[in-house]
């Protein structure tokens, strides 16, 4: 299994399928999380996204070595954006290439779910009701 | 020693790295004097403790060699 | 919801993506289907998609009905090829975006798996071992 | 009237458009009359049969003002 990844500024889907991308898989599931302008109904002007970058690298590989345990998947992509986002910005991006669809569509909601719980990445967010800092 | 702070417990402490006493030597002890240091911890839905960027746990002890850091609640993605 | 169907020539996940991104959602989720390079072990030169147009899109429709009902879903988009492709072409986007991961996943997987059982589309294989017609 | 074919019954057929009988009225005749014309469609799993642009059942009646298709198992995606 291939893998990539990645913690920077701007991340996007495009490198993310440019990696995957290959004659001998049939199925790429792609997951983007984006930024929403909006959080339980309070508009949200921006997030902030702080991570502890060389933990955050090793949980996101611990969760490589489970995937290339549990599922036959050739690719696999992992990429966070860190620091100012905006709503339409993209915040993570999980990518996985195998010749099945059906573990490729597992997978990939495996990564983002274990992502979501044990990478050590903090979002903040910034409202628009709020006094600047 | 220096412990990393990060998110809430860095707001909170109003430092990004954290003078704890040399006593400390254990997880749970950590745990225990961050809580007293700062009650609104105890408001979080959990407190993990990692110790060269692995997750800990209580029984787990370090010496001033390892990375120790406080890792509130996680919320990427 | 909002709906992009599409039969034609070339297809890109950019197209999709361009129409699910939207400053509401916070999630989207992507398959895509691409030309495999062998087809059990035999090597495949190129493919052929046929298509009976205006049934497909209309079936393609059906399915996006079925998920509006299922699912709080708020953009579908469903992308098919056809034409000769080759080894590495995509044949197939099914793109979504919800507030929601888990049924993103869900219909996406949902949409890819019915419209390979209903949509009136055949691929027809060339072998590298075959005599050329 | 003529009827649509497509995928491997094309192929069989040897034309995208078959002419088929007047008297044929229904999808299960016609059916018949396909697997008559061409034996070898009995090998495929399923044949369906489309009027106008939607996969009818076996009881299903037309004239030759509708759109009749033979659909061969699908292999789109």
């Amino acid at each position: 299994m291939d893998v990539l990844i990645t913690i920077k500024e701007k991340i996007t889907v495009e490198e993310a399928l440019a990696f995957i991308q290959t004659p001998t898989c049939g199925g790429e599931v792609i997951f983007a999380g984006t930024v929403r302008n909006h959080t339980h109904k309070r508009a949200v002007t921006h997030l902030f996204y702080e991570c502890y970058e060389p933990m955050a690298l090793s949980e996101m590989r611990k969760i490589a070595d489970q995937v290339k345990e549990k599922w036959a998947i050739e690719k696999l992509v992992m990429l966070h954006a860190i620091g100012a986002l905006y709503p339409g910005d993209i915040a993570v991006v999980i990518a996985v290439a195998s010749a099945h669809r059906g573990i490729a569509f597992d997978a990939c909601e495996y990564v983002i779910d274990t992502l979501k719980e044990t990478v050590p990445i903090w979002k903040k967010e910034f409202f628009a009701d709020e006094q600047p800092v | 020693m220096g412990i990393l702070l990060f998110g809430v417990v860095k707001e909170t402490a109003g430092c990004a790295v954290l003078d704890c006493p040399a006593y400390i030597k254990d997880v749970a002890t950590l745990k225990r004097w961050l809580y007293e240091q700062y009650p609104s911890l105890q408001q979080l839905s959990s407190l993990m403790i990692a110790v060269n960027r692995s997750y800990a746990s209580d029984d787990q002890e370090f010496t001033d060699r390892d990375e120790i850091a406080v890792i509130p609640p996680v919320s990427g993605g």
